[in-house]
């Protein structure tokens, strides 16, 4: 692509990013969460992988580290889940803890962010597999049917 | 009947939207076109999900700065949202079974490079 | 022969899930909603989040979100799968 | 321990999620790491499988809400229905368990050294676990879209398993065919899961169960459940995808396979005896299901015969035994309603069937690791190639002769045992099927010792002189499944009395199930 592309592609990343963790981070207050800041996300990474090329894009997004970065953000989330064995799996049991514990007032209210308990981490857990693993997914499409070998 | 007929019209038109998936998948041969016609075999689930959930003059379920009314169902929505999320999963890995599969044969014709149809 | 089995199977299934379509038990709009109402009422006490879906994706049905989360990952991991490079003996 | 089973139809679930998510990060550190994880937590999952098992069996219904603040909450206060995701584990839900725990160890031993050498390790066993845990979320959950996405789970991972092999095209188009037909099957599940939503405004199966009226939708979604999941299974009108993707799996996949289309007709049987139970029309609805059996027989049966692949030879005589099974449930179902005959032969077709599901899952699991044996050492699957293997590989043929004569209902082994009692009682019903049960079995053993002559008898061929035996895990991984289907063949009666039978009163007592739901308002 030509100069012009690249150059205001690698401005917008950075829009690209503030809003995906803004939708991610305010998943329990406005519409939005992981999957769809990840998606966000992600859509930047697409936008990155079009405007340079997938050999370029490989250099510093390398699958290995991509996988990586899933896992754990399945991991945290799978262990979040476990936390809560205590009293049941997948108990909330933020809630009216010192993090992420405030209860927001019944009704109409004008939103909090240091509510939801479980959720806003679970969110951001989510938000890091799907980033990862969407780019992951589109990376290795372009980079096969580019021809280029792609490591292990 | 006619009340019901108009009032029904969104049940009947996620209906139409996988008929016309149904018509993709049993009749068309090439690779990509199944890929689609899954896709939208998928989103005229979605689209049927989502309005089981609509209540008449509803608002979305969330309370930060909600307007006075009834709000739509919250799990359909939470279905629909899982369903969009396998759809992605699964059309992403069906694509790459074609990318292999071209490689292979260098054809995207199902009768080329299937053994059995179906 | 084939064709015409096809197109038979395609046009009863449409026939039946329009009549179904038509004759939906609670029309649009007006939707049964006794788990659904419960859910509306207590989500922010319960979860405390204002965003009652997202109360639903992750904690009523979080099970399923990691169901979901765990299709994504096994879609990924095989993307990765059948486009890894070659095939290379692994020594082990 | 107490906790540990109150806790352990989740961590059964769980735990091969957990480890699956683990493994690319354990694999990247060291292989033999990697490879005692992942046999260490299925061991885990099985022992805690079995240890449920027995408090299911002696103790009722286990009941697991998750997220709820105690597991036993189905139904919060202020309401009257459940709006959590309930795990109901009950008789046949931990049958089901049973065979996916035996049959998972056995595919990651045989695994082992089958995949020895291969590239790509570390996704194919987490993909393989993704898969033993979608299979066994798929049996433990209560409700039904949580059915669905532990379906999607088990399809993705089990495509992408198919397509392992990337230097064969076969593979390719086999992992291509598998996940088109489960998205269109699941996705029509999933339509007519919202079709029951619509008019309940219940996910749970339990609470469906009581509430359910038998209207018009439900009719329309009766039949879009039943065609999807028999497609999932691998019943005649859509069987033609099931010889093409279990014939170009590696072969440990392919016995995950048959436990992933084990889990659809678990499924099935759920949909039809608990979700409708007798609200059904049952007589017409267990004849289209006798009918879907029997075609399956015949079709199944003479596909075979002209089969000169081994592995598809198998995969045919997978989709005959999965009209055994089918013929067995339809019978059950046809005097679900009628007190009396459920009595007389009722219960013991259900039972057949429910017993032949295990057998299946062992004997053709037997059979497809011996043709992956063959495979590894020479090769090639084409029948007409082989030839004078039994002399070299000696355990081999041993173990394909008894899995061949298991599968075709010769005494003494554990095929015999299920197929009799589904004889039995089908002739009580309608003599016409069994005659034709027993036909088919015939012509089962003839395709059998066709293959087994052509590929190990006769005088060893030049070109695979200097074959040896497969590697040791993999006889382990064919010793397991052999021992166990001895012992099923000797003891049926014990067998019967400690799975079968709670399994069966588990499917026919429909009140128990939704009474574990609904009953418990605190």
């Amino acid at each position: 692509m030509s100069k012009i592309v690249r150059t205001v592609a690698n401005q917008l990343m950075a829009f690209v990013l503030v809003f995906g963790l803004y939708v991610i981070m305010h998943g329990h207050v406005t519409p939005g969460g992981g999957f769809q800041g990840g998606a966000i996300i992600a859509s930047g990474v697409v936008m990155l992988i079009v405007a340079f090329g997938s050999g370029q894009i490989k250099k510093f997004l390398r699958e290995r580290r991509l996988s990586l970065v899933e896992s754990s953000g399945a991991l945290l989330f799978i262990l979040i889940a476990f936390a809560g064995i205590g009293t049941v799996f997948f108990y909330n049991f933020l809630v009216g803890s010192r993090i992420f514990g405030g209860i927001p007032p019944t009704g109409s209210n004008p939103g909090d962010v240091w509510t939801g308990g479980v959720i806003p981490v679970m969110n951001l857990a989510v938000g890091l597999k799907v980033t990862a693993g969407l780019s992951a997914a589109v990376l290795a499409l372009a980079l096969f049917s580019s021809g280029e070998e792609m490591e292990e | 009947m006619t009340e019901t007929l108009i009032g029904n019209f969104p049940f009947v038109a996620a209906v139409v939207l996988m008929g016309i998936a149904l018509y993709i998948l049993i009749f068309r041969r090439n690779l990509i076109k199944i890929v689609m016609g899954i896709t939208i075999l998928s989103s005229s689930v979605n689209l049927f999900l989502v309005t089981l959930g609509y209540r008449a003059g509803g608002i979305a379920p969330i309370y930060t700065d909600a307007p006075e009314g009834p709000m739509v169902l919250p799990v359909v929505q939470a279905l629909t949202l899982t369903n969009i999320v396998i759809a992605v999963a699964t059309s992403a890995l069906i694509l790459s079974l074609v990318i292999r599969i071209y490689r292979h044969t260098g054809s995207l014709d199902s009768k080329k490079s299937r053994r059995m149809k179906g | 022969m084939r064709q015409f089995f096809a197109w038979l199977f395609l046009i009863v299934l449409m026939v039946f899930l329009v009549i179904g379509g038509f004759e939906m038990v609670h029309p649009f709009g007006e939707p049964p909603s006794t788990m659904d109402q419960y859910i509306i009422d207590n989500a922010q006490e319960e979860a405390g989040s204002n965003n009652v879906v997202g109360a639903v994706v992750f904690d009523y049905r979080g099970f399923d979100t990691l169901g979901e989360a765990t299709v994504l990952f096994a879609a990924v991991m095989g993307v990765l799968l059948v486009l890894r490079a070659s095939e290379k003996k692994e020594e082990t | 321990m107490a906790t540990l089973i109150g806790h352990s139809s989740i961590l059964i679930i769980a735990v091969p999620l957990l480890i699956a998510f683990l493994t690319p990060l354990i694999g990247m550190a060291s292989k033999k790491a990697r490879n005692a994880v992942v046999i260490v937590s299925l061991a885990f999952v099985a022992f805690l499988v079995f240890a449920l098992a027995r408090d299911v069996i002696l103790n009722g219904i286990h009941i697991y809400t998750l997220g709820a603040t105690f597991p036993g909450l189905t139904i919060p206060e202020g309401t009257m229905v459940p709006v959590r995701i309930i795990l109901e584990v009950d008789g046949v839900s931990v049958f089901m368990g049973i065979i996916v725990a035996i049959v998972s160890l056995v595919a990651v031993i045989y695994s082992l050294s089958a995949m020895k050498g291969e590239t790509g390790q570390n996704r194919f066993y987490t993909l393989l676990l993704l898969m033993v845990g979608g299979t066994f979320g798929m049996v433990f959950t209560g409700d039904l879209f949580n059915l669905f996405v532990f379906l999607e789970i088990t399809s993705i991972s089990g495509a992408a398993l198919i397509a392992f092999r990337t230097r064969f095209a076969d593979s390719q188009e086999g992992g291509f065919k598998y996940i088109v037909v489960s998205a269109i099957a699941s996705l029509m599940i999933l339509f007519a899961i919202g079709l029951l939503y619509a008019q309940y405004n219940l996910l749970n199966i339990g609470a469906l169960a009581a509430a359910i009226q038998y209207t018009m939708l439900d009719r329309i979604a009766l039949v879009i459940l039943i065609s999807a999941f028999v497609m999932k299974l691998g019943g005649v009108p859509m069987h033609m995808w099931l010889s093409d993707t279990y014939s170009v799996a590696p072969v440990s996949i392919t016995v995950l396979l048959i436990a992933a289309s084990q889990a659809s007709m678990y499924a099935l049987m759920r949909i039809c005896f608990t979700l409708y139970g007798v609200t059904l029309d049952l007589a017409v609805v267990g004849w289209i299901i006798i009918a879907i059996g029997i075609l399956s027989m015949f079709i199944g049966v003479t596909m075979a015969v002209r089969q000169t692949d081994i592995t598809r030879l198998i995969a045919y005589n997978c989709v005959c035994e999965a009209g055994f099974m089918l013929v067995g449930l339809g019978v059950g179902l046809a005097v679900l309603g009628d007190v009396t005959a459920l009595r007389t032969y009722g219960t013991a077709a259900i039972s057949g069937a429910i017993f032949h599901v295990i057998n299946h899952a062992l004997f053709e699991g037997l059979l497809f690791l011996v043709a992956g044996a063959i495979f590894y050492r020479i090769g090639t699957r084409d029948l007409n190639q082989m030839g004078g293997l039994g002399h070299t590989m000696k355990f081999t043929a041993m173990f394909f002769l008894l899995g061949a004569l298991a599968s075709s209902g010769i005494p003494p082994f554990n095929g015999f045992a299920s197929k009799i009692l589904i004889y039995e009682s089908v002739y009580q019903f309608n003599p016409i099927l069994t005659i034709i049960g027993i036909f088919v079995s015939i012509i089962t053993l003839a395709v059998f010792v066709k293959a087994f002559f052509s590929a190990f008898t006769g005088a060893s061929l030049p070109k695979y002189e200097d074959i040896k035996e497969v590697p040791k895990s993999m006889i382990a991984a064919m010793t397991i499944l052999a021992v166990i289907i001895i012992i099923f063949g000797l003891f049926p009666g014990l067998v019967v009395d400690w799975i079968v039978r709670p399994a069966t009163d588990a499917l026919v007592g429909q009140t128990s199930y939704i009474n574990a739901i609904v009953g418990v308002i605190p």
